[in-house]
């Protein structure tokens, strides 16, 4: 076995105050949930969120994310992220406003390109650099040279004339990504929506890989064609079951809607919410602890079914 | 199975879906880019009466999707379920900027009379205000395709003028400046061709580029048009929609969308 | 069935002379070298190859491909290109030289990307502008515009500092793939070593696939993670088995080392080459011919033994 | 099987892939970026002898491939099979940018005493020349990581200062300009830290930034290698080789490239 195997605990501590992190997945999909609540556990400060945050609502209510650069801060049919809309209410988020395709580029730093042109979000007030708070993220960044210095630039196109929006890479300190299946030396193997994980562990300065299960390494490489992340790229990996709940984590369980339901009801307070946290981050100890709390038959409620990936929704329990 | 149905056995969320639907006839065989809601309801409405053909595709890396049940999630197993191919999400929504897309449809909370819409701020960005979802993909739809714009009728949503551009319509902002300027100047092709509410479908006019009303669903009046739209609207060219068809209804609730999850009755 | 799938002969005779044109695969896998062929027998004229020039060595002896703009034109262990070289020594091809990443990077318009910005190739005569071709290049290009004013700029770097080297990206006219498995809608599966082939299709204005098999594209979507180029990018679709000899297609068939030595020593003046071309690909008709002109025995011996992928070089035949 | 064996019973290039295998041991545990020939054999020979956990990357998108025979394709499926992911070659390429890999591989048609590699043309490329195979990822790895550059020794072949900077060494070209310079001042980072023969091991004075012989294969006259390069070269370091063992040749011949596919003997 790999020595790149260790706890949760462990993994989450790699993680340094002001860190730029890269979450994997995408809104309400494969989000690592464990290590955001281990995240909060250890007390994070002033991490700096990309892309899209969503079901990361409570590490921004505990204070763990102070800063976001993406396209979108929103629990998507869910609505209104009730943490993400205080804190920055009360001036204690900062978010940069990017489109998708440019909250993704970003990571083109995994090609080695340090910019990139383009006419995405020409015509909108995104391009309006007075808007743009990256001076105030630099400030609580802990790599404070992987900011970049303005938001956008413009060029004339040397090469086919007019003018293009150059848009600067990012690279994140860590990425923290859950997938389905990793080996026992890192290979990952993920189902579904991908998101641009495979992207940013090739961004990231150190990758912590979170899955549902620890496979023979053999196993996955017997298809390299299906892998999603070599092995080369993962520092550090954890098992972590339902690590992902209560976010949908395809052919392995499905979302968990009453139970985020609830949470966007009881987070709605800064007081309620933290209510919310002791009763399922502090007092549970750990993720076991939280899976005990959830109870076996409501995870067997999720679980996905063969064949399709997911629980139909006119699937009874048998 | 063409049998008329009354406007009171149907909500203005469900006409607004067929309208929709009706529109994506002539895209049988293109490709749409949608997100979750409305649009995903009506572009598989539309797969089923009037568009057999239509590619569904996803800012989710997912092409030609199949949804085999309504998704909440854009981006969970009901998206990947036998689409053609799971890529990144650049792969699909980078395809906004090669062209890929015939039709592709917007949401946010506020659309102007130019198609220029909001889902950024509520207010003055660098004051007071109160922050909305943020643009996900819309701002690379509304760029370079022709797009449907989704939004409840309310005033304050239907407005002279966005507080801030995300997706820009047809007079929109020029970049690095506070300027307004027609969209042809950025060179920007596609647009939006529509804005449909629960109330009426509204088109732009080629000159003005102004939002007008072109069809107003069964049994809304004017006047509520009138009272629930932010600025002075149109509605010289406006007739009434043909009425919604037994079949849209029934296809509709029972297949497709039968657990009501996006509750649109 | 979808009216995707044509002929070899119909769907080569959407490649216009002059087009800018990517050929999948690397070097001597998974070449298309059927449509290769092909496009010798329609005597197309004035391409302008991508990336890697290596088995299309006869699409240039034959006076087809007369432009490249990429990394390496050679054999790989097979030594020089016969064709390459005398065509290149005799004025008749015109080569513009990137770096490989670079060589790749052009195809980062799949992403809507105009240019990008890098230190690759810093230090190298790749940026020294004096050697450059393109406006060689451009003339015989039937799409100017798509050919950029000029090879690289330079630009002060106004996100990080310093200076980088811009790059601007390319759209292939055309995209010619040959793949292991193809839905009939247009999925397709890969295997084995990719090259840029997904990216590349995304990039190309038209996208024709050659394909060892036609599969129901049901059978495809059952692992949509595993698929490499959707049917929304894919124009039109052949059946041509053996369609990559003599490179190797993982998975299906081994290098036909004996039939490239022999190329190269008959390939090596203009005159025997042209003996080899009516013997191989004039003369044959098509690619059923050609295929039996190779004969069942050899091509036997190539084809792949299952866990492997490839003929172990010690497996002798049954 | 610590035995020595004499230099008549293994050829140059046997020996010249000895060395290199020997000079990976300090980097068991990371990462090489190797193309295919001598450094895919030297790379498989440390890996069965001094370096067990050696992660071998190729620019084919390949990682920590496994090797079940010695490739002739750098692109075919002996690469690719059971390696960790197989995805596109930007993917591993890049890695060069990113500072993945620990040690690469360069090889050419000239390399000069500062390292500079051609592969692109030998002659004037404005004038007389006569063309290579180009760069494939050679500028790539050379511009990032520490590379040991393979060459046959011959004159024409070790020379003062290249034809052409395809792979830039210790003294190369400031970008867009004909000017020479030195590599800290482009602020590139790696270098070559060794050329490899068929006769010794150069490596380079870090004053002066010129090549040195450091290691002369056991059997070689330094008369050999003075009539065979193309510059003065200083020989005031060189000492000879550790003996080749036994076990390296037989692990070569018998386990590495039984079939004696890159010819070595």
């Amino acid at each position: 076995m790999s020595d790149k195997i260790v706890s949760l605990e462990e993994a989450v501590r790699e993680i340094q105050n002001g860190d730029i992190v890269f979450i994997g997945g995408v809104l309400d999909s494969r989000v690592p949930m464990a290590a955001i609540y281990e995240m909060i556990r250890q007390g994070k400060k002033d991490l700096i969120g990309l892309s899209i945050l969503a079901l990361e609502d409570p590490a921004v209510g505990a204070g763990c994310i102070s800063a976001f650069i993406g396209c979108y801060a929103w629990l998507g049919a869910f609505g209104k992220a009730p943490c993400i809309a205080r804190k920055y209410e009360n001036g204690e988020l900062i978010i940069e406003d990017l489109g998708h395709n440019d909250s993704l580029l970003i990571y083109m730093s995994a090609f080695g390109l340090s910019s990139v042109a383009s006419n995405y979000s020409i015509g909108s007030d995104l391009l309006n650099l007075k808007y743009s708070k990256l001076d105030k993220i630099r400030e609580i960044a802990r790599n404070k040279e992987k900011i970049p210095k303005v938001k956008y630039a413009k060029i004339e196109d040397p090469f086919f004339g007019g003018e293009r929006v150059l848009l600067p890479t990012i690279k994140p300190d860590v990425a923290v990504i859950h997938v389905q299946q990793v080996g026992t030396e890192g290979t990952c193997r993920i189902f579904g929506v991908e998101g641009v994980d495979t992207l940013a562990a090739f961004a990231a300065d150190k990758v912590i890989v979170t899955a549902e299960e620890i496979v023979p390494e053999d196993y996955l490489r017997e298809d390299p064609n299906r892998n999603s992340i070599p092995c080369t790229q993962v520092d550090m990996i954890v098992e972590v079951p339902w690590g992902a709940h209560p976010s949908v984590v395809s052919h392995y369980y499905d979302l968990d809607i009453e139970f985020i339901i609830d949470y966007v009801k009881r987070a709605s307070t800064q007081e309620d919410f933290e209510e919310w946290l002791e009763e399922w981050v502090f007092s549970v100890e750990n993720h076991e602890g939280y899976l005990n709390k959830l109870g076996i038959e409501r995870l067997e409620s999720l679980r996905a079914v063969k064949g399709y990936g997911f629980r139909p929704r006119t699937w009874l329990r048998r | 199975m063409t049998e008329a149905v009354k406007a009171e056995e149907y909500t203005p969320l469900e006409a607004a879906v067929v309208y929709v639907a009706r529109e994506l006839k002539k895209y049988d065989g293109r490709s749409v880019i949608t997100g979750i809601g409305l649009p995903v309801v009506a572009s598989l409405l539309a797969k089923r009466l009037y568009a057999p053909k239509l590619k569904i595709n996803i800012e989710s890396g997912s092409f030609d999707i199949q949804l085999p049940e309504i998704p909440i999630s854009l981006f969970g197993p009901r998206i990947s379920y036998k689409c053609s191919a799971q890529l990144n999400n650049l792969h699909s929504l980078a395809g906004t900027a090669r062209g890929d897309y015939d039709i592709g449809f917007i949401g946010g909370a506020q659309v102007d009379k130019y198609g220029n819409v909001n889902s950024t701020v509520i207010g003055d960005y660098l004051g007071g205000h109160k922050r909305l979802a943020g643009s996900g993909g819309a701002v690379d739809i509304g760029c370079f395709t022709n797009t449907i714009i989704i939004m409840p009728h309310r005033k304050e949503r239907i407005v002279n003028f966005v507080d801030y551009i995300t997706t820009p319509g047809w007079k929109c902002r020029k970049p690095f400046s506070d300027e307004i300027v027609d969209r042809q100047e950025l060179g920007l092709p596609g647009g939006p061709i529509m804005i449909v509410t629960n109330l009426c479908i509204m088109r732009f006019d080629k000159e003005s580029k102004e939002a007008y009303v072109d069809t107003i669903f069964p049994g809304v009046s004017k006047e509520t048009i009138i009272s629930n739209t932010g600025f002075d609207i149109d509605l010289s060219r406006a007739r009434t929609g043909e009425p919604i068809q037994k079949i849209e209804i029934e296809t509709l609730r029972k297949e497709v969308d039968p657990l009501n999850i996006y509750r649109l009755r």
